[in-house]
């Protein structure tokens, strides 16, 4: 069993302009100690999956199906309680912008002594010894002087690793972070993602690390689930992802990045723009802007298909590729008990 | 291509420097170095890059060079000239314009699409008819892949690819040399990027633009830019032709800049080695002794502290400032 | 870079676990079927999108229906009415004054008048009574509400043109300008505005008392004067401080910059790019500014520095009922409540257009 | 304290008192714009008898003279004498009307401070519900009228209608009313800009970390929402004050309270000149000082603040 389940959840925005589908339908697993990345671009659901495992969704947005389980107990649709004693203590989150994501109002101290005080049964004087030990976990000097500070004295990457430590106090199961580096510059971004990855190997939580910077994916991550328009288009391993991708927008998504070598010569962008998610189209999401869209694409949605142990995508042009290599006949029929035998056939685990 | 002697420069900048006074408490008022005394030249139809992280001065040389903010000193020649009476800073202003990183704000809400493109021209007054302003904006909105139907529109209505286009073509419009890209792409989505690169790179071709390009993306610099200068705390610390700056960086900013940005290539990113540097940038109003990067650099040793280290060619046209270089 | 080995593994397995496929929508499909997908959403103005969401509020276009009769009815009834504010029934030249006109209930009538009822004619009826003085207070009121309206518009137009000058001014200039005209505004912003108004008042009273008479401001009173320079000098200071902040946080957007880097000249940048969106702004605080100035004429008025008598207003109106309060309470009732209605609309009208025309900005 | 937030506290007290400078000299020559100067009464006198008090007051004296020594005794709490009182310092007066005003603002503030807080986190909390709704409804209509017409009908129900209460408001039990009258308004006001500015602070961010945090609801309102949200209502103190101040002069005059308010206003109907500035400088100083503290304790709480 995973340590979270994550199946067919579906988030919804309910506004002013009719329902928006951020999350539509989206599975995967965690496994103890595995970092997995959700990568998307702005709007395609990435961060309203994470907000939707915590259940920390602000106003209209609302899960709508599907199921959380974490250690095989059910989140969707738990009570208070439970969601309050797993958050901050089974699954801790990280955000973007750690200037705003601090309360200004309370001291360091005050705030990272919070969580630890909430979940364990330590007294305040261990919840502040806990709390040095944290700072100087996180490679801050001074722990003593930083919990009296208020966060707008510290700079951006110091905020981000007291993030962490706040995060971390409770020896979380899973750490969640929110494009945790993308409102810091670069050398303070490979500090952060340094200490992630060092406290990932000390402490052995599972990271889920949600970004659109396919750069942080290949650093940190062990799996990788793509997200366009609120879907998965595909999941499998970093080295599936990167070298083999089988979705139209991966591989597109792919050619249109620099890899900073003078020789790629011209990028090949994706043409077109992001999906109006108020205005969705009938098939794919992303037919309109792909190279290869077929009919079936503009009327039908395809569903995420495994293709191997470890990877699978939702494209008709994979289908297409199968019917064509005679693997799958138009118009055959599986049955349960043929497709279970399939999934065990031997040639998926070598 | 052709060789080095026989380009034209199209932009010199010799020691140039902007400081601005920021009031701090009452009555008293600290100098904010954001530009330290730079110097480069732009041959036409190139594209120099310009990388450094938030606060390194390179949005303000970028701004005090199109002569938005008045330079605390230094020289700015354009075409061999430098900008003095009225007359000049109209006519460079025709030959000189800018791209911004934020497509939302960059663009007056309340005004459409046509009449924003369009507003240079009223500006130095290109054109004689109405029909003609139309005519040159809808060849302008065509130029950047834009319909020209979309000219009524108001800005909110398109993504952010879409803006930037409009942003673009309104640079375009006075037909300049000189276009001053300030994170043109750092404000888009991954797949957008590559459409606006391209653009870029397609423009330069076709109107043999020069471009000061400035950026944080070191990857996406080192695609678009014939030459970087990297910058830290006001100061150029490095500057070399971008195969050559990226193959053998010399300064060790420089170095650890390029390694800190994780790469999108599973294998090459096993590979690579990172150089983390500890600390945080300093702020620019109080900008250490000596060396500004003695304080993160990893090889900084006694002298860093005391002598202020200057731009020189170490390698032929590879310059860094350094004093481990010497 | 592609691994080989991956390839060959690839199976298909479809997660339903029938399967229909037709070959034919393996086609690719044409251009011009991808475009259709994608939709432009219609064409809107900043303008036009504002007056639809204000259409759709229907708070908003209550009180925008409210406000227009109560306006249609202040300009129609004085010029239909059989009687006028100042006009004292049962007082006539040369008669002894006929008492029995003072003080009437609703539809009572004085004494002649009902001598004229009982021989048949029909005389228009006291719809709220008459008040002390024999004056017809349905008409009062309806005076009063024009000129409690009147000095609110006008007021606010004062605080308007002197406010959005200033600010502007301020923050477009900056630097040290700047720093002195706020402090300037600053400290005007920090006297108790009430009090200087009614300092102002008690002495502009005394000097515009002789000046006035014989000229059309007389019938205003002096009063009314100082309430206009008082706000005039005050209440300006609100408008102009958003006003300033507006035109600061504007001057930073990069369109701005912009179209400096363009060369535009100075009056271009107001002309084309600060006015144009700060006018929701200007437009917003005006529409606020109105009920809150009829909240300081009304006050002014009850403490017995308004209008001059004859001339009403709601205020003066509550105050003069106030002594009789124990037996005409509605005397007191109905301009409060008039007060209160239009104020209330005109602040709800307000948040609609703010609601309307710049969701960001808050009170 | 660190030197920027002494050197903002500084200048902050030096604008106080430029600002109180400038009420004084505004009341006084203003004041002197009036024919015959502020110190006289109308009533006809003989000429000897007007030079008599004339030098007696030093109002023979050059106008610049006068102002010197008019504030001169300012420092000394020295209003000068009322001229319709006879024999009375204006000093007296004000302190003896300020004893009950000062109460019943007091008391005003007070309330309205809970109950605003109280009604506006609630309504923040339970955004679109019908209680929230209910409060909003309330509140629009408290802010729209004026403390006269609040006052008036609040005379009207419990006076004249229910005679539950008494309408003087030097009876037993008689302040209630005006300490009522004089509350509703600031608590309306407080209740919306609290309900405003919690919804704010609920949608920032550091909620959001609280919430992942597994903080409870009621902990995260009541510690980390609403002293955020509490910062914006401390500016309006300063203005509530003042408020309450000129709204006293109408509310004291409905329910014939012996306080400044009325005080006031009979002197501005008995045009007792001396009475009419001295009350103006009296309040105006307090609230400007209102403002100061205000503004000071607004810093102090915000430890964002930025003094430059």
């Amino acid at each position: 069993m995973s340590l979270l389940e994550v199946r067919d959840l579906r988030t919804s925005f309910f506004t002013a302009s009719g329902e928006v589908k951020a999350v539509d339908g989206i599975s995967f697993e965690l496994d103890k100690g595995k970092v997995l990345g959700i990568v998307g671009e702005s709007g395609s659901g990435k961060s309203v999956t994470a907000y939707s495992i915590m259940q920390i969704l602000s106003h209209p947005g609302k899960i709508v199906g599907g199921s959380i389980k974490l250690d095989g107990e059910e989140l969707v649709g738990a009570d208070r309680r439970t969601l309050r004693n797993m958050r901050g203590s089974k699954i801790s989150m990280i955000f973007q912008d750690p200037m705003t994501s601090l309360n200004p109002v309370f001291t360091i101290g005050n705030q990272l002594t919070e969580a630890i005080l909430l979940h364990t049964d330590r007294t305040r004087k261990q919840a502040i010894e806990r709390a040095i030990e944290m700072i100087k976990l996180v490679g801050i000097n001074d722990p003593e002087k930083r919990l009296k500070q208020y966060p707008h004295e510290l700079s951006g990457g110091m905020r981000q690793r007291i993030m962490i430590a706040m995060a971390l106090a409770c020896e979380p199961d899973i750490l969640i972070a929110d494009e945790p580096t993308t409102a810091l510059d670069v050398t303070i971004q490979a500090q952060i993602l340094e200490l992630m990855q060092k406290l990932q190997a000390e402490l052995g939580m599972a990271i889920i690390m949600v970004t659109h910077d396919l750069g942080v994916i290949v650093t940190m991550c062990d799996e990788v689930v793509v997200m366009y328009a609120g879907k998965a288009c595909e999941k499998g391993t970093v080295d599936e992802i990167f070298y083999d991708p089988k979705h139209e927008y991966t591989k597109g998504l792919l050619r249109s990045i620099p890899y900073g070598s003078k020789e790629e010569g011209r990028l090949i962008p994706i043409t077109g723009s992001p999906v109006d998610m108020l205005n969705m189209p009938q098939g794919c999401a992303f037919a309109p802007r792909c190279d290869k869209a077929m009919k079936i694409c503009l009327k039908e949605k395809c569903d995420i298909i495994p293709l191997t142990r470890s990877h699978s995508a939702a494209c008709w042009v994979n289908v297409k590729v199968a019917v064509e290599n005679g693997e799958i006949l138009p118009d055959s029929e599986l049955t349960e008990s043929e497709f279970r035998s399939l999934e065990s056939a031997g040639d998926l685990n070598g | 291509m052709a060789k080095k002697q026989n380009k034209d420069v199209l932009v010199e900048v010799i020691n140039l420097k902007e400081h601005f006074d920021i009031p701090m408490g009452f009555l008293k008022s600290k100098k904010l170095k954001a530009v330290d005394g730079i110097s480069f030249k732009i041959y036409k139809g190139e594209t120099l890059g310009l990388v450094g992280e938030s606060g390194c001065g390179k949005t303000t040389a970028g701004r005090t060079l199109l002569h938005l903010y008045e330079p605390t000193d230094g020289q700015i020649f354009f075409n061999g000239k430098q900008v003095v009476t009225k007359e000049e800073l109209e006519d460079f202003r025709q030959n000189a314009s800018m791209v911004f990183q934020d497509p939302y704000s960059s663009l007056n809400p309340r005004m459409t699409v046509g009449d924003i493109i369009g507003e240079p021209l009223d500006v130095h007054k290109l054109y004689t008819t109405l029909g003609e302003r139309a005519a040159r904006i809808q060849e302008l909105m065509e130029l950047v892949g834009l319909s020209s139907e979309h000219a009524t529109r108001y800005a909110h209505e398109f993504s952010g690819g879409q803006r930037q286009r409009v942003g673009i073509a309104r640079a375009l419009a006075v037909s300049p040399q000189l276009i001053v890209c300030d994170e043109p792409v750092s404000a888009l989505d991954v797949s957008i990027q590559a459409q606006i690169i391209n653009m870029f790179e397609d423009l330069q071709k076709k109107l043999g633009l020069t471009y000061l390009f400035i950026a944080h993306d070191l990857l996406v610099v080192r695609h678009i830019s014939d030459k970087i200068a990297v910058m830290y705390l006001g100061k150029i610390v490095e500057m070399a032709d971008s195969e050559e700056i990226f193959k053998n960086p010399l300064h060790p900013y420089t170095e650890s800049l390029m390694s800190a940005v994780p790469s999108p290539d599973p294998e090459t990113a096993r590979k690579s080695k990172r150089i983390v540097l500890t600390g945080d940038v300093p702020s620019p109003l109080d900008i250490p002794s000596g060396c500004p990067f003695r304080t993160r650099c990893p090889k900084a040793f006694d002298r860093c502290s005391q002598d202020v280290p200057y731009l020189r060619e170490v390698e032929p046209n590879h310059f860094a400032s350094c004093h481990l270089l010497d | 870079m592609a691994d080989k080995k991956l390839e060959k593994k690839v199976k298909l397995y479809t997660k339903p676990f029938s399967f229909h496929i037709n070959v034919e929508s393996f086609i690719p499909a044409t251009e011009e079927e991808k475009r259709q997908q994608i939709m432009l959403r219609e064409s809107t103005s900043f303008w036009k999108d504002g007056f639809r969401r204000l259409w759709k509020n229907k708070v908003a276009m209550t009180c925008v229906f409210i406000l227009s009769i109560i306006i249609l009815s202040i300009i129609i009834i004085p010029m239909v009415w059989p009687y006028t504010y100042d006009d004292q029934l049962g007082v006539s030249q040369g008669l002894p004054v006929d008492s029995s006109y003072s003080n009437l209930r609703p539809f009572e009538y004085g004494e002649t008048e009902q001598e004229l009822i009982a021989s048949g004619e029909s005389v228009f009826p006291h719809i709220f009574g008459t008040d002390s003085a024999g004056r017809d207070y349905f008409i009062r009121v309806i005076f009063g509400t024009r000129v409690s309206l009147s000095v609110g518009l006008f007021a606010s137009l004062l605080v308007l043109i002197i406010g959005t000058i200033y600010g502007s001014i301020a923050g477009y200039v900056g630097g040290k300008v700047d720093l002195f005209m706020m402090r300037i505004v600053d400290i005007i912003y920090s006297l108790p505005d009430l009090l200087v108004i009614i300092l102002l008042s008690v002495v502009f009273n005394q000097l515009f008392k002789d000046a006035l008479s014989g000229t059309i401001f007389a019938s205003l009173g002096a009063n009314m004067i100082s309430i206009f320079i008082v706000f005039g000098l005050l209440y300006w200071v609100g408008m102009a401080r958003l006003i300033r902040g507006q035109i600061l946080s504007l001057k930073e957007q990069d369109y701005v910059l912009a179209a400096r880097s363009i060369g535009a000249s100075h009056s271009r940048i107001i002309r084309k790019h600060l006015l144009p969106n700060s006018i929701s702004v200007i437009i917003i605080s005006t529409a606020l500014q109105i009920p809150s100035a009829i909240f300081t004429e009304s006050f002014l008025s009850f403490i017995g520095l308004g209008v001059a008598a004859p001339m009403p207003s709601l205020g003066s109106l509550a105050s003069l009922a106030l002594s009789g309060v124990f037996s005409y309470a509605y005397r007191l009732i109905i301009p409060a409540l008039f007060i209160s209605f239009i104020v209330l609309s005109l602040n709800l009208l307000g948040d609609g257009l703010r609601d309307a025309f710049d969701p960001k900005m808050k009170a | 304290m660190d030197s920027k937030l002494m050197s903002y506290v500084i200048k902050r007290i030096l604008l106080t008192i430029v600002t109180i400078w400038l009420v004084i000299t505004i009341t006084f020559f203003v004041m002197n714009m009036i024919p015959g100067g502020p110190f006289l009464s109308e009533k006809a006198i003989t000429q000897e008898v007007q030079d008599v008090l004339n030098a007696k007051y030093g109002l023979d004296k050059p106008l610049f003279i006068q102002y010197v020594n008019y504030l001169k005794n300012l420092l000394q709490f020295d209003f000068g004498p009322s001229i319709k009182l006879r024999g009375r310092e204006v000093v007296d007066v004000i302190l003896e009307g300020f004893k009950v005003s000062g109460k019943i603002g007091l008391m005003a503030a007070g309330i309205a401070m809970v109950l605003g807080v109280s009604f506006g986190s609630i309504a923040a909390i339970n955004r679109n519900k019908l209680i929230d709704n209910t409060i909003m409804v309330s509140t629009t209509a408290f802010v729209a009228m004026p403390s006269f017409v609040i006052g008036s009908f609040l005379l009207l129900a419990f006076c004249v209608y229910w005679q539950i209460l008494p309408s003087v408001g030097s009876e037993p039990g008689g302040l209630i009313l005006p300490v009522i009258a004089l509350a509703l308004y600031p608590t309306a006001y407080i209740t919306r800009l609290t309900r405003s500015s919690m919804l704010d602070v609920l949608q920032q961010d550091y909620i959001r970390t609280a919430n992942a945090k597994g903080v409870s609801y009621v902990l995260m309102i009541y510690k980390h929402a609403l002293k955020n949200a509490l910062i914006p209502v401390i500016t309006y103190a300063g203005p509530m004050i003042a408020y309450i101040l000129t709204g006293s002069l109408v509310v004291e005059k409905i329910f014939s309270v012996p306080g400044l308010g009325r005080q006031f206003i009979n002197s501005i109907t008995n045009r007792d000149y001396p009475l009419i500035m001295g009350t103006t400088i009296f309040l105006a100083t307090l609230v400007v000082l209102m403002n100061l503290v205000s503004d000071l304790m607004y810093k102090v709480v915000d430890p964002r603040i930025d003094f430059s």
